[in-house]
């Protein structure tokens, strides 16, 4: 559970390992030819507002559908206009006016309406139907059909992160009539205005897609066919990938980095996404209730040797317990937290604990650099000692721990992925007790963080949000509520005919802009 | 030969007596012999022999192929493969023992008592073979590893509750011709009770195909830890066990190979050295004294 | 002391125009260096159209020779010396494809288990179409008219309908004739037959040996009977060789052997068959004190003489030569016993030559007390053997490796 | 004959209630909440209340499994929680790959198999059979994830014979994308064969009736081939109808080796899942292959050896 | 010689149905329905031999089963003494077993093949506390020297005895439990003649020195003729003829004795017929 994706600065971040762009690619793109990309997850569901395994269904809606707004495909956390060409804000941030793109129309060639869209935002809304994301239709009230292609949605109280919220999965507009009428059965031949549509859908094998012809943006898509080949089994997709019968593969193992940057026929390109190594900490449990030993345990933990060593030089250190969004503030305005044994020891001294005490950590089974990572804790807390005993836990029975406060320690996704780009969704999940979810899960609670978070929320003006939220982020790191590890990014890798292969800040590829220097050849 | 012993020789000592049953078994089961034999030395005397600790990082290694300072190569966190493998190979043994030879007998008693007795007993009996083995094992695991934790208990639940079946099943058969052989017949005769006559007479006899048929089964299950590994259900960390090596391994397989195939190849000389044995056993011939 | 034997020449009773002869045979078990020494020095002759009978104790060698004789000894067991002569071609030395011939053509075999003897997958039909077809290069038809035609030969009623059937569906006499059946396919001039119906009750055997005999009438083929049983030995065969731990220990014509037997075992097994005449008042009978010899007992010079009664100190020297036992009628037969305790002169001294003392000659023991004396006798035996776990029981040390290497060669 | 296939069925029907039963109170036991898991375990109470009461996941266990069973009467296995779709669709597209693979994973173990039984059985104890046998040993003992990853890069990487993972239908895509996988299967299989094989003939050349057939002048191939293999066969097709489960089991593994997308993968998704209705419903499917099997193997049996009599057991 | 009876039994019936041994289905033809035992009745006394023979599937072995339950009997009574033996259960059925011991055909697999001979003996005389087992090396070696073995066989197992030896083993245990019935069914077939004489000594031993009551079953009416006080004959299940050895033997009523005798091969070649 838990992977979902969400947007930020998608510039890549490190350019050792970044995108070395091939020459070919500079030139102007050729369409045609067919792509296969080898995915890690595979799709299950192509209802966008009921994407039930995270990554793999996500990615697939991507293709299908759009939003009014969306991420920039090419990256950057910037929001760009989607199905809506513009929108207005009015009444105190609780009016959203959206003027809809002329001329679009859904991929069995009807147009795209207003009364689709009103539609569409309604289901958004509606908690008994979006249930798998409802917090982000926080604030919803109704959304009214202005005139052909003007739709008026009002909100309940300002949501400052609406435009973002309504940019992912759960707010893509869908085609009223045929939903309607076909029901379910919609969602196994759907349509929708997205740069492909559906080809062929095997279950737990593949899912084929071909170009949409009546995509909105000129020219594109490139591509005549994409195939997502799915395949959990990294090895699998990397040999997928040599042997050419892929030509992207995304969730390249860490062990691999090196390796692949040998390979003269791939590239490796990391991006930046709001994903981190989460590690919760239960504020029921006394130790960990102590501010001192938090500090502490933050200041004992060696990250450059975590990034080097286990995660091979991928990832950043973190200024924040929450992973990099919009907004967050430099090393320099806040700092993490050094690596200082001594200081680290005094914290432990300071704290009612200072003999030191034992504790438990558990994460998801299966995963070789969470094993690894679980070592190095236990070794670095070791030394200002803490006693970590650690415990893999099958996902399901750890996200059920989770969710029941049952661990002391514990990373509870294998990947904690930030829904949206923006801290709106986290922030309220750790520090607003409306989210209902008693601080993320954690026990803690902090009335003045709280309440910074809720001012954050409503306000709708961007530089005002802008200066809120280095503050909050200060505050947070302060306190240490959770420790965020690392900051993970996101790699994939492709062969070296494939131009074209940005991220957005949400993790997906927006293969629109995908094209092959070898058109012909490819399958 | 014709030295004619006048006086008998002195009885040798119970270990010598095993070596020389053993020296005399065919030359397949005694290089299978050597072969184990060596393993379970090493698994035994691990913490002498291992160079390193199992879990020793050390990030100026990593990744470095067999050489001289680290026999069968370090991981990619520069933990010695060699060090790990012999605490590994000592947790395997273990545990592969555990769950081969606890449902042993009493799967081989279960199929005593079913084919002894046949009628209603030995239908409610097959019927829950059936279900045993019908049952799709991995449910099993999961769920165990889920209700009691993670970790080598889960398999070592998991693994009994199903592999009685199989033993069973073989026992029953068997069973069915054993019951009309005239000396279970005659224990019968001679009034003896149902149950020193499956005890004492039936599950005897019985045990022999069974305890072939379990090397095996050493092997399958062996490899179904390391299997179980490979699907994130194994060894709680941090310790090693084989399949957890060589899973972890996987990850690195296209880079460097030894931290997989090394303990792999562990793996099947165990595996080898116990086919043979279980292979010769099986052709008959077994020589010196019954079990 | 066998070696000597092989320097003789065939026993004394060979003929010149014999079908099959073997001299010297010798079979052994185990490793090369310390060998389990099974068929210690048979020879034995067969002349064409006769019926002749081997008997002896379980574990005396009998089936061992008959498949010496088929180059059957599979993997562990081999011939070590000795040859196996049919009308002048050396079985022993045959290629796999003469082998092949011989086989198909020349002799036939049938066994003591008609239960086991045919393949339990196979239909009746099938095992004659596929014998005649490959030995006798019948078209199916023709293989199926003469299979129905064999099996009525042997008295098979109903013999296509049973041409159908699997061996299971049949009775054990019939079993056994289908064994004839399959065995004389192909006309062989020699059929060996093995302990053809220990398996069978007296009413069938009774056909089965009648059944034997007529085959050899009409087919003029000569048999080799095996048994333990001197009844069915006495009522079929013309001439009988005894054996007795891995030796022929005597042979002549079947009657003069009843009458007037030359060596002590001879004498000893016809005292212990069991007779009718006792019938109403049971009496004891000897039988043979003692245990036959197991092949780790090694066993110098005569090997009957530890159970012997007329045993004396020169038997654990003399060599196990066949004698005749007239040389003034070669066709009486021969013997091993050198003390000839029966003749008319009474024994002799196997050393010396001389008829012996008569206070020499052990009373025969208590029953008890032999068996006591025997068993201490054979602890000794394996003593010497070493670890006595390492004794393979009569009976159980079977063939445990079939595959005839010389077959697949 | 008739009777005993409907005897049998019947006791079949017992066994896979049992089977159901043990799944169903096994799987629900377990923690985890596959509403929760489902919705990406972030759900709102209120959401996942809702999803609930439409599975009808809140009412009482019995009257679950009572539904359960019904549905398995009329043919429907419900609806995947974790994939939101009926159960019958997900596993109608995953049941054929993996029945593809066992079948072609059993097939090129008897091919493998049959004849270096055959070949090691006719020397025993030879160098060509010690070697048989250690090569078949070893090729057990491999994981198979490490064999068919070594397949895979020899055969897929180097030698671009076969594509390196994925599934296609039909016959050319089955050879295509099944070979590997199902060699990888098969020959950890084949020593199963060549073990049960080799020694069932050792001891069907031993008899007498391999004597009486060879005596008769049969040539060697004949013998071994006509008369012992059959014969042999029945402890061979004995212990492979036992080692299907392992078989089965096998598949999880190599269909995640060479991404198949297979039941045996989807099983273990599903427990991981904690998704209810699919995990009974693919536990009953493997449990009525099992069974099926057994009584095909009983049936094959009766074929190849008259005297088996199928009335009893 | 014949004491008082001891064992009676009257009226004993056994039909099969379709189960069948292991060796029956693969020996025998089908049957769907067989009365392996018809109606069967007779006593034997203590110190008396019954002689009980009859061709191949006459139905010697059911009945003998039967006597002691091995074989469970359809029909009719069987009384050792005065106690019924077809009403017995538990360990009131196992004393009865005990009165009446069984001694079988197979030498070779009529002893536990992983005991050796002197624990087989010892627990015989053990489970049911007979007098003397508490002291096990001398109860074996005593039961070993009434069947005339050495004690230095208790040491070993079966297989590493010879056929006769098994044999005698496997009457000691029998004897080691103090049975008043000794049924042998075809105990001394499997041995060859020489051993086969040492046995049938030792049958008459017994008899003459415990005063057992022994069911000698045979199929080889030599061997009968050798030891049993009284013959019965049996054919198709049924007993077709009982009487005195002497006169079953030497005057047979029934025309299947008369067939059976005619059948039995005689070892005098002289007087065989029809051999040309
Ligand atoms: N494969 C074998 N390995 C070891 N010893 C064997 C083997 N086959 C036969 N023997 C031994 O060789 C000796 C002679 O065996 P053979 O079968 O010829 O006896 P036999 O006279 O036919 O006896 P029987 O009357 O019991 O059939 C026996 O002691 C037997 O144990
Ligand atoms: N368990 C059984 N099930 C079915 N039929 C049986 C069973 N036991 C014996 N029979 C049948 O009963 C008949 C009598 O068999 P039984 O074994 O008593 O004969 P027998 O006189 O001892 O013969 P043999 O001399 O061959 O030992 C046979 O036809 C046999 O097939
Ligand atoms: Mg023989
Ligand atoms: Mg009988």
């Amino acid at each position: 559970g838990g992977g979902s994706s969400g947007g930020s600065d998608p510039a890549k971040f490190d350019a050792a390992g970044g995108t070395a762009v091939a020459a070919e690619c500079k030139a102007a793109p050729v369409k045609g030819g067919s792509l296969v990309y080898s995915r890690q997850a595979e799709t299950q569901s192509l209802n966008p507002i009921d994407l039930r395994n995270g990554n793999g269904d996500i990615f697939a809606s991507e293709l299908l559908y759009n939003g009014l707004t969306r991420a920039d495909p090419k990256g950057g956390d910037e929001l760009l206009p989607g199905l809506a060409e513009s929108w207005e804000v009015s009444n105190g941030g609780k009016t959203y006016t959206f003027k809809l793109r002329q001329g679009v129309k859904f991929s069995n060639g009807d147009p795209l309406t207003a009364e689709d869209v009103k539609f569409s935002l309604d289901r958004f809304g509606d908690p008994k139907i979006n249930q798998i994301l409802s917090v982000v239709a926080v604030g919803y009230d109704k959304a009214t059909v202005v005139d052909d292609s003007t739709v008026r949605v009002d909100l309940t109280e300002p949501v400052a992160a609406f435009l973002y919220n309504i940019s992912i999965f759960p707010a893509f507009i869908v085609p009223k009539k045929l939903v309607e009428e076909q029901g379910d059965a919609f969602w196994k031949t759907p349509v929708g205005t997205g740069p492909y549509r559906l080809k062929k859908f095997v279950r737990g094998s593949y899912i084929a897609f071909e170009r949409n012809p009546h995509y909105w943006e000129d020219g594109k898509p490139y591509l005549d066919e994409v195939r997502f080949n799915f395949a959990s089994d990294s090895n699998s997709r990397l040999l997928a990938l040599k042997n050419d019968q892929a030509q992207i593969a995304d969730g390249v193992p860490f062990s691999q980095i090196d390796p692949l940057k040998a390979d003269k026929n791939v590239v490796l390109q990391q991006t930046k996404v709001p994903q981190f190594v989460g590690l919760w900490l239960n504020h029921k449990r006394a130790p960990l209730a102590d501010l001192n030993v938090r500090k502490a345990m933050q200041l004992a933990l060696d990250r450059d040797q975590i990034k080097n060593g286990i995660f091979k030089g991928a990832g950043s250190v973190p200024n924040s317990v929450l992973p990099p969004l919009k907004y967050d503030a430099g090393a320099d305005q806040v700092p993490p937290y050094p690596f200082d044994l001594a200081q680290a020891k005094a914290e432990m001294a300071k704290s009612k604990h200072a003999q030191g005490f034992s504790t438990t950590l558990q994460y998801p089974a299966g995963y070789d650099y969470y094993k690894q990572l679980g070592l190095l804790l236990q070794n670095q807390w070791g030394q200002i000692g803490i006693k970590v005993k650690l415990i893999e836990e099958d996902g399901a029975t750890g996200t059920d721990r989770f969710n029941s406060g049952d661990y002391d320690m514990t990373i509870p996704y294998a990947q904690f992925t930030s829904d949206l780009t923006v801290p709106d969704e986290y922030a309220g999940f750790l520090a607003d007790p409306a989210s209902g979810t008693n601080g993320f899960f954690s026990n803690w609670s902090d009335p003045a963080i709280t309440k910074m978070v809720k001012t954050f929320a409503t306000t709708p003006d961007e530089a005002e949000r802008a200066k809120q939220w280095p503050v909050i982020q200060k505050a947070m790191l302060d306190q240490t509520p959770v420790i965020n590890v690392i900051n993970l990014p996101s790699i994939t890798a492709h062969r070296t005919n494939v131009c074209g292969t940005d991220i957005n800040a949400l993790g997906a590829d927006h293969l629109e802009n995908t094209w092959l220097t070898t058109a012909k050849a490819s399958r | 030969m014709s030295t004619a012993t006048l006086t008998p020789p002195a009885r040798p000592s119970a270990a010598g007596r095993l070596l020389r049953r053993v020296w005399r078994q065919p030359l397949p089961v005694r290089i299978g012999g050597v072969l184990v034999g060596i393993l379970v030395f090493a698994a035994v005397f691990a913490p002498l022999l291992a160079p390193y600790g199992q879990n020793d990082l050390d990030f100026n290694a990593q990744l470095q192929g067999p050489s001289l300072a680290h026999p069968m190569g370090t991981d990619d966190t520069g933990r010695d493969v060699f060090s790990r493998t012999l605490y590994g190979l000592r947790i395997d043994l273990a545990v592969v023992l555990f769950i081969t030879y606890v449902p042993l007998p009493i799967g081989v008693l279960m199929g005593a008592i079913a084919g002894y007795f046949g009628g209603k007993v030995d239908l409610v009996i097959s019927r829950i073979i059936d279900i045993t083995i019908a049952f799709p094992f991995i449910v099993l695991v999961i769920a165990i590893v889920a209700i009691v934790g993670p970790g080598l208990t889960g398999i070592m639940i998991g693994v009994p509750i199903v592999a009685w079946a199989l033993y069973a099943r073989l026992a029953r058969s068997e069973m069915l011709v054993l019951r009309e052989q005239p000396f279970m017949l005659a224990t019968t005769a001679l009034g003896y009770t149902r149950r020193r006559a499956i005890l004492r007479h039936a599950v005897p006899n019985l045990m022999r195909s069974s305890l072939i048929y379990s090397t095996v089964d050493l092997v399958v299950n062996l490899l179904l830890l390391a299997g179980l590994s490979y699907l994130g259900l194994g060894m709680q960390p941090p310790n090693a066990e084989l399949g957890t090596i060589i899973a972890e391994g996987q990850a690195n397989l296209l880079n460097a190979w030894w931290i997989t195939t090394l303990p792999g190849l562990v793996l099947v000389v165990f595996g080898v050295g116990v086919g043979l044995i279980g292979d010769g056993l099986s052709d008959g011939e077994l020589r010196g004294g019954g079990a | 002391m066998t070696a000597v034997a092989q320097d003789l020449p065939g026993v004394a009773d060979a003929t010149t125009d014999a079908l099959l002869s073997v001299d010297g045979l010798r079979v052994e078990f185990g490793p090369a260096d310390a060998p389990l020494v099974a068929v210690k020095d048979v020879g034995l002759t067969i002349a064409p159209g006769e019926i002749v009978g081997l008997i002896g104790e379980s574990g005396s060698g009998k089936s061992l020779t008959c498949r010496s004789i088929m180059r059957l000894i599979g993997a562990p067991g081999r011939v070590t010396a000795g040859t196996v002569d049919f009308e002048g071609r050396d079985v022993l030395a045959m290629s796999s494809k003469e082998l092949r011939d011989f086989r198909a053509h020349d002799v036939g075999m049938i066994y003591q288990d008609p239960f086991s003897s045919l393949n339990p997958v196979m239909r009746i039909g099938d095992h004659l179409r596929e014998t005649l077809r490959a030995n006798r290069g019948m078209s199916k038809a023709e293989a199926r008219a003469e299979g129905i035609a064999l099996l009525e030969r042997v008295g098979i009623p109903d013999p296509e309908r049973r041409y159908l059937s699997y061996p299971h569906e049949l009775s054990g006499g019939m079993r056994q004739r289908v064994m004839i059946a399959l065995a004389t396919a192909s006309r062989p001039r020699l059929l060996l037959a093995d302990e053809p119906t220990t398996a069978l009750d007296v009413t069938t055997q009774a056909q089965i040996l009648d059944l034997l005999t007529d085959m050899r009438r009409e087919l003029g083929m000569a048999v080799l009977v095996v048994s333990h049983d001197f009844g069915v030995i006495a009522q079929v065969c013309d001439r009988v060789c005894v054996m007795y731990g891995g030796h022929v220990v005597e042979t002549g014509p079947v009657e003069r052997i009843y009458a007037d037997p030359q060596h002590p075992y001879t004498k000893a097994l016809l005292d212990s068959v069991p007779d009718m005449e006792s019938a109403g008042n049971p009496v004891r009978r000897e039988g043979i004190p003692g245990y036959p010899p197991e092949l780790t007992d090694v066993l110098p010079g005569c090997v009957f003489a530890p159970r012997c009664a007329h045993a004396r100190p020169g038997c654990t020297s003399v060599p196990m030569v066949l004698q005749p036992v007239d040389a003034a009628a070669p066709d009486a037969g021969s013997t091993a016993c050198p003390v000839r305790p029966f003749s008319v002169g009474g024994p002799f001294d196997p050393v010396a030559g001389s008829p012996p003392d008569p206070v020499a000659v052990p009373v025969s023991p208590q029953p008890a007390a032999a068996t006591a004396a025997m068993t201490a006798a054979e602890t000794a035996a394996r003593a010497q053997t070493g670890d006595p776990g390492d004794l393979p029981a009569p009976g159980e040390a079977r063939i445990t490796q079939p595959t005839d290497q010389e077959s697949t060669r | 004959m008739t009777l005993y296939v409907l005897r049998r069925l019947a006791l079949s029907v017992g066994v896979l209630f049992g089977l159901a039963v043990v799944t169903f109170f096994m799987i629900h036991l377990v923690p985890g909440d596959p509403v929760q898991l489902a919705l990406g375990g972030r759900g709102t109470p209120e959401a996942v209340a809702e999803v609930r009461g439409q599975l009808g996941l809140d009412r009482p266990l019995l009257t679950q499994f009572g539904d359960f069973l019904g549905g398995v009467v009329t043919g429907d296995l419900g609806l995947s929680v974790a994939q939101n779709a009926p159960v019958t669709e997900i596993i109608g597209q995953r049941l054929a790959p993996s029945a593809i693979l066992i079948v072609y994973g059993l097939f090129v173990a008897l091919v493998i198999g049959v004849p270096l039984a055959i070949i090691a059985a006719l020397r025993p104890n030879g160098v060509v059979d010690n070697g048989i046998r250690l090569v078949t040993t070893f090729a057990f003992a491999m994981p198979a994830f490490w064999l068919g990853l070594m397949l895979a890069l020899i055969f897929g990487l180097s030698l671009k014979w076969f594509p390196v993972s994925g599934y296609e239908s039909g016959i050319g895509g089955i050879l295509r994308t099944l070979t590997l996988p199902a060699v990888t299967l098969g020959l950890s299989l084949a020593v199963v064969v060549v073990r049960t094989l080799r020694s069932s003939l050792l001891e069907v050349l031993q008899t007498e009736y391999i004597d009486a057939a060879r005596s008769r002048g049969l040539g060697e191939w004949r013998v071994v081939g006509r008369h012992a293999l059959r014969n042999a066969v029945m402890a061979t097709i004995t212990v492979l109808s036992v080692d299907i489960g392992f078989l089965i089991g096998g598949t999880v593994v190599v269909e995640s080796v060479f991404q198949i997308p297979g039941a045996g993968s989807l099983l273990v998704e599903s427990v991981r899942a904690r998704d209810y209705e699919l995990v009974q419903a693919i536990a009953l499917i493997a449990g009525a292959a099992v069974v099926l099997l057994s009584l095909a193997t009983d049936l094959l049996q009766a074929t190849i050896d008259p005297r088996v009599r199928l009335a009893k057991r | 010689m014949t004491g008082e009876p001891i064992l009676h039994v009257e009226g004993v019936t056994k039909t099969f149905g379709m189960r069948r041994t292991l060796r029956e289905r693969v020996g025998r033809a089908e049957a769907a329905e067989h009365r392996a035992v018809d109606d069967v009745s007779f006593t034997v006394g203590r110190g008396e031999i019954l002689g009980l023979a009859g061709g191949s599937g006459s139905g010697k072995t059911t009945l003998a089963r039967c006597l002691i339950r091995l074989v469970e009997p359809d029909s009719g009574a069987v009384r050792l003494g005065d106690d019924d033996v077809l009403a017995a259960k538990g360990a009131d059925l196992r004393e009865l077993r005990r009165r009446m011991q069984m001694v079988f055909q197979d030498p070779y697999a009529s002893l536990n093949p992983r005991m050796t001979v002197g624990t087989a003996l010892h627990e015989a005389g053990r489970v049911h506390r007979r007098p003397g087992s508490e002291d096990a090396d001398r109860f074996v070696t005593e039961l070993l020297a009434r069947v005339h073995l050495s004690p230095t066989i208790a040491a070993r197992r079966p297989r590493e005895l010879s056929g006769g030896q098994r044999q005698r083993v496997a009457v000691a245990r029998a004897l080691a439990v103090g049975p008043e019935v000794l049924i042998a069914d075809e105990a001394v077939s499997a041995l060859d003649v020489s051993v086969q004489a040492q046995l049938l000594n030792l049958f008459l031993d017994l008899r003459d020195e415990l005063g057992v009551a022994i069911v000698f079953v045979a199929h080889q009416l030599a061997v009968i003729a050798e030891v049993a006080d009284r013959v019965a004959i049996m054919h198709q299940g049924r007993m077709v003829e009982i009487g005195d050895a002497g006169v079953v033997l030497r005057d047979p009523q029934h025309e299947y004795t008369r067939a059976l005798l005619a059948a039995h091969p005689h070892p005098d070649p002289r007087g065989r017929a029809g051999v040309a």
